[in-house]
Formats: structure tokens, C-alpha cells, sequence
């Protein structure tokens, strides 16, 4: 089944890349936008989900710093 | 067959669609005795385009001189070598401009890995890059943006593979606008008696293809598949943009050093422009051997490709070797142990045919001279323009500025400023040799192992252009691009042993871009035969045209020292206070196309002053056994901005000022050029004054860089103001 | 004394660190699919890009057979130092406190900075005094140091932050100018900076060998705890 | 609202990241999974979705070698 994995830097986390591009939009002519985070995207196909929380939890994300959730999209 | 008979051939239309001319379809039907099919078709427009086949270029490189008595692998090779202290000192130049107007990141990080392998492929490890970089005004969005992009692009991949990028220029003229320049070059050492050469010998011997996957990569591919008639699904069989991957490049490095350690190879040779095709073809036709390659056995990243766009695809990170039988086994263990593809893709055969299989089948059978040699190479027709090429830039900085203004104005412009913004995102220090960091020293020096007296050696690396002085004068403006180069090495201390050039020009079929094309080329070549060096490798740039004309035609010089003794060499600012400070060297500075003219709105056109070679050369050897006797310091030479920019950078790296007293006290005294002919240097009074031809015109120290005339005129400027003014000047442009 | 450091696919800094610990002992590379530390008295996780940094620095690598024995090794008090992306190996594979996040600049930094050393006494810090400035370049892409405030607030009261960045010369934004920190031991140490790249003066500084000489007085595998 | 951006490598386009992780994953003891792709992921609020597409397209994706998704998560 295809798996995304959604990974965001946890909340209180500095996000300068978010930041940067927030601070970038006004002069670009995207006025109203705020709240800008940047993470990871990842996209897989597994056979067995169940091992999909420990493949995020050790691998994926650094729980440390970030969050992940898992969404599963077909069969 | 005539052009007529050939206009009339079913194929024509798909051969020019392809890029090739009518007439030159004609020759390739007459040599094969009948059409191409597809797959030799999109082979043919590769090899017999401008990049692989260097048809325009090719009888004017035949000037340069190629023989050195330190040369070790020249012209036709991967790239070039030279003996330093018992090493062979690989390098080369090559640019990316095209893909990295596309797309700057990608374009200028698979620029850095496609040299890279040219010098592995000679056995090489890679210890240093250096790039040369042109863009439009930075005030322009676009231009900052291909700035940034590239630059990080370079860092992406020097830094990941773990090679030094020690040294390069920036530049920015109106003229790069639409069409930027990057120019990246490698260097690398190898033991001489294991560099590897890229003819394919030995009959029977396997064809052995590894590292990355085959996908539909390739800016030069683009012309095929463009033509392919795709339909609108059809979108993911478009050629795609190049992505770069250091780290599979990382693990081709290692695991090519170690197949040529344990002696597993017969010939290496990399993929780049023109993937697999000009790879296999220049392996065949250097060793005068026939191939047959199955794509079948090419590893894809990508579902049904066809034969003729596995032959074409420019996948980064690839390598193509010949092996014997014997020893295929043990090539692909290494391969794997480095977790890289590898794949047994062919044969040597006897004769002459390059022959394309898919399992039996063959899909393409063509004599490999045909497609290597037998391109017509074309005559240029040049012509000197009646008056200049080039609009005059818009003005910045008005005539009537005090010398004082000027000399901050120029030091803030961005052509002048201090490029730490830029050089600090590059590992600068990674394997441990670097002796001189970018701004330490006018050159870069790498120390090498320890010789057998005990004393570690090093080489000097630099890589220079003018262009807006080659647009003046082409042959004049080239010759200092080369002395230019050759000044820098004497600073610190080093022996010019060969170079290196990339030639970025417009389009060659214009008589005007022909002139300046034939002229710098003759410039280099009277710039090596002054200095005793040969060309040892290059590449050529052309049709890097916008829509308001060519680009300033921009060769680019690189170039490699030698230095008996790592520990002797120099600083280019000032030490300490109370060092004598003088000049050395013929130079006669005028303000012709040089960086004050610009700021002035001038167009880049006039007169050079002609130039006593000799008496410059003597000044760097004056300058050279100062630095290596200790005597000098401080060496610097003077170029673009001229003496007065010159003193503000000695003045700047240390925060260390100076007072002298100059004979001249005019703009073109202060701010004039004359590349490669003159020198700042500092050291003890005594030494100083026996430097021959040094006339010493002050001393080093206190908080001012005070600039003063003979007849009483002066002007001072405070250390801190000259390092503002000149750390600024690019950070404004790259927050 | 036989130094091992560590080589992954993608290590860049291996050899130079190699060089390093050669100046002042029996030195070895250790490939990262090896499963035993070759009975070296001490291991080095060098700096580079192991598998190309990519998912996040250090992500790949923990998981290399070789670092279960380092695990193995650090639990039982033997002297670890992780450079740079060393450091973020370490810190991923839990053996150091924090982690380690994109440069505040969102670029690449390679410069001379000066560091402080907070905490002598580590097997890595024997030779330094309290308070002692170092010349080390730093060259990193992610060398902010993140950890929560209880974190930073325990590892200040153990000890454990090793060395800071000189005032000022913060590159990316660390945490409290962290430069370094040490596992609760103290015989795991790791830093961004360099100090294999400051073993020289004729390439920049000597300062960083104090690193390496320090394991022959303050690392024979005792842990040098609080 | 709340808009998430997917953004993930064109088809075709090599993925360098993805690549290395699918490789290295048996050997980490994670077996069955493939076709890993590796891409960003960009959270923002806007109060103005209708420039949203334009967003992407300028700044938030490099459309020569990727495509986004606008996934609008709430009002
Ligand atoms: N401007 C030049 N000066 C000297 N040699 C050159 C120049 N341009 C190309 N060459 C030489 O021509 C050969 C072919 O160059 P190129 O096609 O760029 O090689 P590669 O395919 O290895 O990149 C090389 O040996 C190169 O050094
Ligand atoms: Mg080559």
C-alpha cells in the first residue's frame, strides 16, 4: 500500500526556512500569509504497515525535534 | 552527393530537427553508404554537434602549444597532468553555462561532479576545485537568484564529496544577463606511473559500466526526444533536468581509485555530455578497437526506454571501464562493497564498427572513426567590428568623484568586494593540504606529501579572466587573462607548470565572435610560449548569446605551480607595521575597459597598451624568489581597481594600514589596469629594497590607508572603513 | 594506544581525522559494516557526509552495524568522539544529548572560529584547561545544537557542555553557543568544529590536537564521570 | 485557513534522497518497502487562497523538477 509521511519540525522548534519565506512573501506580492513551517514529504510503498510506526519513530523523523503522522492512501 | 540530392533524402528532416545541417547528413549518408537508423541518427547528432565534435573550434585550438617537458598527459585525454615532485598533478576546466541557466542549483552541482570525474578517470584523487562564475548585475532578481542558486549548488557537491574549493573568480557584466557562466575546474594527484589513459584495448575484453542508474537525464538529449513526437501523456518520457548526487559520486571516487590501485583496469573514461555514446566512442577510437554495447544489460531507472535514449542519456555519476575477463569478478566485488551498480554492458571487438546490441539484435552499426573523426571540422570566417560589440553599462559613479570616494566606490562594487559571502559556504580545508584559504593569498596553496628531504612541497592553484579587456582587445586581453594567472602563482611563491582553459564565446559563426575567438586564443598562446608552459587541456563554450548579442568573450585561464617548500610563501594584505612596502614590475596602467571605466558607463573598447613581456615575466620571478626567500611577506598583484584598489586589499585582510607616496597621482596612476604586470609587496626594508626592480614607495601600519602624491596631494581613509566598504559589497546581494 | 576511526560510505574528514589521531597514536580505519571495533582503545566518528547526509545527517549511519559496537563500547566507558557529522551520528543514535539542526543562516559555513572549553577532564579534553580558547574551523550545513530546556538546564548543571562557542562567534545559531557536549560519563564526547582540521599551523592552527593528545593522559577506557 | 503543500521530485526526475533510503532500509531491518520518494512539505495559513497556485508555483516548488499538491485543511 502507498504510505505518506508527513514530518514537521515540533512546535517551539526554530524554523528559519519557514521564517525566510515568510518574511520573502510581502515583497513578492503574497500578502495574508503566515504560520509558514517547512518539513519533510516522504513517500512509500510497504506491504506490511505494521511496522510503519517504528520506521517513522527510528528512522523517518527524529522525534526529538519532529513530529510525523502517517497517512495511508490506497491499498 | 550535392546539397540538393541530400535535401531530398527521407531522413533529412529528422537530422536538422536534431541539429545537424543538410549538408553534414549528406556526409554521414555517404560515409555509412545509407540512412542512419534511429539510434545512429541520435548518436551522429551528438558526436557531430558542437560540444562533442569541437567543429568550429577545433582548427583555431590547434595554436596552442601542447609540449612541456613536465607534461605528463596533455590535449585528449580526461585531462591534462603535470610532474610536480614526483606526482602527476591532474586538472581541467570545464564549463555548465546552458544547464545552469536553466536550472542554477542542479546546472552549476553537476558541473563540479562532471569535472570531478574527468579527473578521476586519470587515476586522479580529486584535492581542489576552483570556479569562475559570470552573472548579470547582481541589482537584477534574476541574476542574484542564479548567483545564490549556483553557488550553493557548487558548495552541494565539493562539500559532500569531501574535495577543497580553494579559489575562483565572480564577475558581473550586463552581457552574462540572460546567459551566466559556470566555469568549474578540478585538481588531483595520482601516482605517474598509474594514471590511467582512456583507449580501449585488449580484444575480448569486457565493457563494465557503474555507479548510478540510466534515466532520461540530459540537457543534449533534449534535442532528440524533443523530436520524438511525444504525445501529451507522454510527459515522463521528456528529458528531465539533471539531478546531482554527491554521495554516488562520492562512492564512484573511492571505488575508482581502488580498482585502479589493485590494478583491475585497462582504461577508464567518465560519462558526461553525450552519456554512453561519446564515452564508448572516444574509448574505441582512442584505442583503435571496435565495441559492441547491449543496452539491454544497462541498469534503467526508468521503465521502456528506447535504445537510442539509453545511448543518449546524460545520467550523472556513471563510469564506463575496460576489463579483462579475468578480472570482472573482482571489478564488480569492489562495486558492491561500495554499493554501487555495475554492470558487464560489452565487448572489445576487432575493427572498427561501434556496434549497438539489444541482446542479439543489433540496433546500430557504425565505423567509430566516422563518428569520431570524420565530422567536418568548419573554417571561421573572422572579421574585427568597426566599432564596439558591447552597449556602455548604465553609470554609477560620476567623473568628478574625489580619489578618496572613488577608491570606496570601487572597493564596495560588487565586482571588487571581498567574496567571503560566497567562498565561506565551500569546505575550504577538507584533506588537510591547504595552506593559503581563499583572501589569504592571491593564490591557493595545497601542501603535498613529504618529500624524501624531509621538506612537504606544495602546489599553487588560481584561476583568472578579464573579459572586459579581451572585448578591447582580444589577443591583448587573453595574454594578460595568462600573466594574470601566472602573477598570482608568483605571490605566492610558485613556478607556473601548465594550464588550463575554458573558452566561453557567442555564437562563432558570426564574424565578429570568430575574431575574438581566433585573437584570444593567440593571446594564450603567446602567454604560454612566454612562460614556457603548455596548454595541457581545456573546453569550449560557444553560442552563449542573449537576445541583445554575445557575451563578452570570456576565456578563462587556469593554472598550477609549483613550490619547492609549502612553508615559503606569502600573505597577500600586510603583516605587521613598519614593513617597507613597494612595487615591482613594467606595468603601465591605463583606464581602457578596466572596472573604474565601467562604473563610469563606458563601453568595454580602446586601446591596450602594449606589453614588454619579458620585463613582466622577470617581475615574477623577482616576486617569486622574494616570496620563496623570505624577503617578501606580502605579495599582491595589481588588477582590477588598479594600485589603489590593490593597497586597499593589502590594507583590508589584517585590518593593517600603510602611507605611501606615489610619483602619479591621476586616475589612471590610482585606478588604471595593466593585469598581471605589477605587484604590491611588503617585507623588512633591507630585503625589500634588494628585491630587483622594487621601488619602494612607503611603510605598513596605523589605523589609515594614507595615499599620498609627490607633489603633496593625499587622501586617507581608515582601516575600518576600507574593510566595510569592501566585506558590503557582495553581502548586500547575498543576505 | 590503537585509536579506530570509524568509515562510512560518504565520510569525507575519515582520512584527515585518521592523520590526526596518528600524531599521537597507532591510528586504523574501521568500516562501518564491520561488527567489532577491531580492539581499539578509543574510536573517533569522523565528519562528512555519511550517505550523502540525506533524510537528515547521521540518520542512515546510526544504524551501521559498526555503531552497535560503538554503543557497545561507549556503555562500558570507552572514549568516543564524534566530529562534526560525527556529532550528529552520535546525537542520532541517542549515545549525546540534543540534536542538530539547519544552520540559522540556511547555508553552508566553513570559517576559523574560536571555542571555549567549558569542561578538562574528558578522556577528549585532558589536556585543556577551564576557560581555554581554541582556534578550530567549523564547516557544516546542520550544526545548530537543539535541546529542550530541561535538557540544556541538566546538562549545565552535570557538566556536560564541553565546549561553547566564543562570544560572538556563534555560527548557526546553537543553543546557548554549545560547540559540545558529553554523554552523562563523559567518556562520549562530540563537537562540530574540527579539531583534526587544527592539528597544524602551516594548514591554519594546532589548537585542535589537544583533542587527541588528551586521550593518551585522560582516555585508557575510564570513564572520567562528574 | 490552513493549507498544506506537498511537494514531491517529478516522475522521472532521479531522487538521490530517496534512492539512498529505500537502499539502505534492509539492511536497517526494514524490509517490503519500495518506490520511496523523498520531497518538502510546506504549512502556512492564508487568508486569501485564490493566489494559492501562484504561491506554489513561484516560490514553494521548482516546477522543472517538481510538482506540488494544495491540500486546504480547514477554514
Ligand atoms: N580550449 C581548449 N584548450 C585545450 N584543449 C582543449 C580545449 N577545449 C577542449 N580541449 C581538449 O579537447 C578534448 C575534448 O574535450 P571534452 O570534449 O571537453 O572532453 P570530455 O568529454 O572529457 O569532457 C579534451 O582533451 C580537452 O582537454
Ligand atoms: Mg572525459
Amino acid at each position: 500500500m502507498k504510505v505518506l509521511v508527513l514530518i514537521r519540525p515540533k512546535q517551539g522548534i526554530l524554523d528559519p526556512q519557514g521564517q525566510t519565506v515568510e518574511r520573502a512573501l510581502p515583497a513578492l506580492g503574497f500578502e495574508g500569509v503566515t504560520d509558514v513551517r517547512i518539513g519533510r514529504l516522504v513517500e512509500l510503498e510497504v506491504t506490511d504497515p505494521s511496522k510503519l510506526d517504528e520506521l517513522c519513530e527510528q528512522l523517518l523523523a527524529n522525534t526529538l525535534i519532529e513530529d510525523f503522522e502517517i497517512q495511508i492512501q490506497e491499498d | 552527393m550535392s546539397e540538393q540530392q541530400a535535401e531530398s533524402l527521407p531522413g533529412v528532416d529528422r537530422a536538422v530537427e536534431l541539429g545537424l545541417t543538410k549538408p553534414e547528413y549528406a556526409r554521414i549518408v555517404e560515409l555509412i553508404a545509407r540512412e542512419p537508423n534511429e539510434v545512429e541518427l541520435a548518436m551522429f547528432s551528438l558526436l557531430w554537434s558542437e560540444h562533442c565534435a569541437y567543429k568550429h573550434s577545433k582548427k583555431v585550438l590547434r595554436r596552442l602549444p601542447t609540449e612541456g617537458d613536465r607534461l605528463l598527459m596533455g590535449v585528449g585525454e580526461n585531462a591534462g597532468a603535470v610532474e610536480v615532485a614526483g606526482l602527476a598533478v591532474a586538472f581541467k576546466v570545464e564549463s555548465h553555462n546552458h544547464p545552469s541557466a536553466v536550472e542554477p542549483f542542479q546546472g552549476a552541482a553537476t558541473g563540479v561532479g562532471g569535472i570531478l570525474r574527468d579527473v578521476i578517470a586519470l587515476g586522479a584523487r580529486p584535492i581542489a576545485m576552483l570556479n569562475s562564475l559570470r552573472f548579470g548585475h547582481p541589482s537584477s532578481p534574476r541574476s542574484r537568484w542564479l548567483l545564490d542558486r549556483a553557488v550553493a549548488g557548487i558548495g552541494h557537491y565539493g562539500n559532500s564529496i569531501g574535495v577543497a574549493t580553494v579559489g575562483g573568480e565572480i564577475h558581473f557584466d550586463p552581457s552574462y544577463e540572460s546567459n551566466c557562466l559556470i566555469n568549474a575546474m578540478c585538481v588531483g594527484i595520482a601516482d605517474p606511473d598509474r594514471l590511467m589513459r582512456c583507449a580501449a584495448t585488449g580484444v575480448g575484453n569486457r565493457v563494465i559500466l557503474f555507479g548510478a542508474l540510466t534515466g532520461r537525464d540530459g540537457i543534449g538529449g533534449a534535442s532528440v526526444l524533443a523530436s520524438a513526437e511525444l504525445g501529451d501523456d507522454d510527459a515522463d518520457k521528456r528529458p528531465t533536468v539533471q539531478i546531482g548526487d554527491p554521495f554516488a559520486e562520492k562512492k564512484v571516487l573511492e571505488a575508482s581509485l581502488e580498482l585502479i590501485d589493485a590494478d583491475l583496469l585497462v582504461a577508464l573514461q567518465d560519462l558526461g555530455a553525450a552519456g554512453l555514446t561519446s564515452s564508448a566512442s572516444e574509448m574505441a577510437a582512442q584505442g583503435g578497437v571496435g565495441l559492441d554495447i547491449d543496452v539491454a544489460n544497462v541498469p534503467l531507472r526508468e521503465q521502456g526506454m528506447e535504445p537510442f535514449e539509453i545511448m543518449v542519456s546524460e545520467s550523472q555519476e556513471r563510469m564506463l571501464a575496460i576489463v579483462e575477463p579475468s578480472k570482472v569478478a573482482a571489478v564488480l566485488e569492489v562495486c558492491e562493497r561500495w554499493e554501487l551498480l555495475a554492470s558487464d554492458i560489452g565487448e572489445v571487438t576487432e575493427g572498427d564498427r561501434m556496434r549497438i546490441l539489444v541482446g542479439d539484435n543489433v540496433v546500430g552499426d557504425i565505423p567509430v572513426t566516422t563518428l569520431v573523426d570524420d565530422c567536418p571540422l568548419y573554417d571561421l570566417a573572422p572579421a574585427p567590428p568597426e566599432h564596439g560589440l558591447y552597449p556602455a553599462p548604465p553609470a554609477d559613479l560620476p567623473e568628478e568623484a574625489d580619489h578618496r570616494d572613488t577608491l570606496i566606490a570601487l572597493l564596495s562594487g560588487a565586482n571588487i568586494a571581498s567574496r567571503r559571502p560566497v567562498f565561506q559556504q565551500y569546505d575550504q580545508i577538507v584533506q588537510a593540504r591547504t595552506v593559503r584559504r581563499p583572501d589569504e593569498a592571491d593564490a591557493a596553496v595545497l601542501a603535498l606529501p613529504v618529500g624524501e628531504n624531509g621538506i612537504r612541497p606544495a602546489i599553487a592553484v588560481s584561476i583568472d579572466g578579464n573579459a572586459r579587456r579581451v572585448a578591447a582587445n582580444p589577443e591583448g586581453g587573453a595574454l594578460e587573462a595568462v600573466l594574470e594567472c601566472a602573477a598570482n602563482l608568483a605571490c605566492v611563491g610558485a613556478e607556473p607548470l601548465g594550464l588550463t582553459n575554458c573558452l566561453n564565446f557567442g555564437n562563432p559563426e558570426k564574424p565578429h565572435v570568430a575574431w575574438q575567438l581566433i585573437n584570444s586564443v593567440e593571446g594564450i598562446a603567446v602567454g604560454c610560449e612566454a612562460l614556457g608552459i603548455p596548454v595541457v587541456g581545456g573546453n569550449v563554450s560557444l553560442y552563449n548569446e542573449g537576445p541583445d548579442g554575445p557575451i563578452l568573450p570570456t576565456p578563462v585561464i587556469g593554472m598550477v605551480g609549483e613550490m619547492p617548500d609549502a612553508t615559503k610563501t606569502s600573505s597577500s594584505g600586510f603583516l605587521t607595521d613598519g614593513q617597507a612596502v613597494a612595487l615591482v614590475g613594467p606595468f603601465s596602467p591605463n583606464l581602457v575597459s578596466s572596472e573604474l571605466a565601467a562604473r563610469r558607463g563606458q563601453a568595454p573598447q580602446g586601446e591596450l597598451p602594449s606589453l614588454d613581456i619579458s620585463a613582466v615575466i622577470a617581475a615574477h620571478h623577482a616576486v617569486r624568489d622574494g616570496v620563496r626567500s623570505g624577503a617578501i611577506q606580502t605579495a599582491h598583484d595589481i588588477s582590477e581597481g588598479g594600485l589603489g584598489v590593490a593597497l586597499a586589499e593589502c590594507t583590508a585582510v589584517a585590518g593593517i594600514g600603510c602611507d605611501v607616496t606615489l610619483p602619479e597621482f591621476t586616475d589612471a596612476a590610482l585606478f588604471g589596469e595593466s593585469p598581471g604586470q605589477g605587484f604590491v609587496i611588503a617585507g623588512d626594508a633591507a630585503a625589500i629594497a634588494a628585491i630587483p626592480g622594487a621601488r619602494v614607495v612607503g611603510t605598513t601600519g596605523g589605523g589609515n590607508l594614507v595615499v599620498s602624491a609627490e607633489d603633496g596631494a593625499s587622501f586617507s581613509v581608515p582601516v575600518a572603513e576600507v574593510q566595510a566598504a569592501r566585506d558590503g559589497g557582495l553581502t548586500a546581494y547575498l543576505p | 594506544m590503537r585509536i579506530g576511526v570509524v568509515r562510512f560510505p560518504g565520510s569525507c574528514d575519515e582520512v584527515d581525522a585518521l592523520d590526526a589521531c596518528a600524531m599521537v597514536a597507532d591510528a586504523e580505519l574501521l568500516w562501518h559494516g564491520r561488527t567489532d571495533l577491531d580492539g581499539v582503545d578509543a574510536v573517533v566518528v569522523p565528519g562528512g557526509f555519511s550517505y550523502g547526509d540525506y533524510l537528515r545527517p547521521g540518520a542512515i549511519a546510526r544504524f551501521s552495524p559498526v555503531m552497535k559496537a560503538v554503543a557497545d563500547f561507549a556503555a562500558e566507558g570507552g572514549p568516543v568522539l564524534g566530529i562534526c557529522n560525527g556529532f550528529q551520528v552520535l546525537c542520532e543514535a541517542g549515545l549525546l544529548p540534543g540534536a542538530l539542526l539547519t544552520n540559522s543562516g540556511l547555508r553552508f559555513l566553513c570559517k576559523q572560529v574560536d571555542i571555549i572549553v567549558e569542561r578538562p577532564g574528558t578522556p577528549w579534553t585532558a589536556d585543556c584547561e577551564a576557560g581555554e580558547r581554541l582556534s578550530i574551523p567549523v564547516k557544516h550545513m546542520s550544526g545548530r545544537w537543539h535541546a529542550d530546556e530541561a535538557t540544556v538546564a541538566e546538562l549545565e548543571a552535570e557538566g556536560r557542555i564541553v565546549f561553547r562557542y566564543a562570544p560572538g562567534d556563534n555560527p548557526n545559531g546553537s543553543t546557548s553557543d554549545v560547540a559540545g557536549v558529553c554523554s552523562a560519563a563523559g567518556n562520549v564526547v562530540g563537537l562540530m568544529p574540527h579539531p583534526e582540521h587544527a592539528v597544524d599551523a602551516l594548514t591554519g592552527s594546532a589548537d585542535g590536537l589537544k583533542l587527541f593528545s588528551s586521550i593518551l593522559n585522560g582516555g585508557d577506557r575510564v570513564g572520567t564521570a562528574g
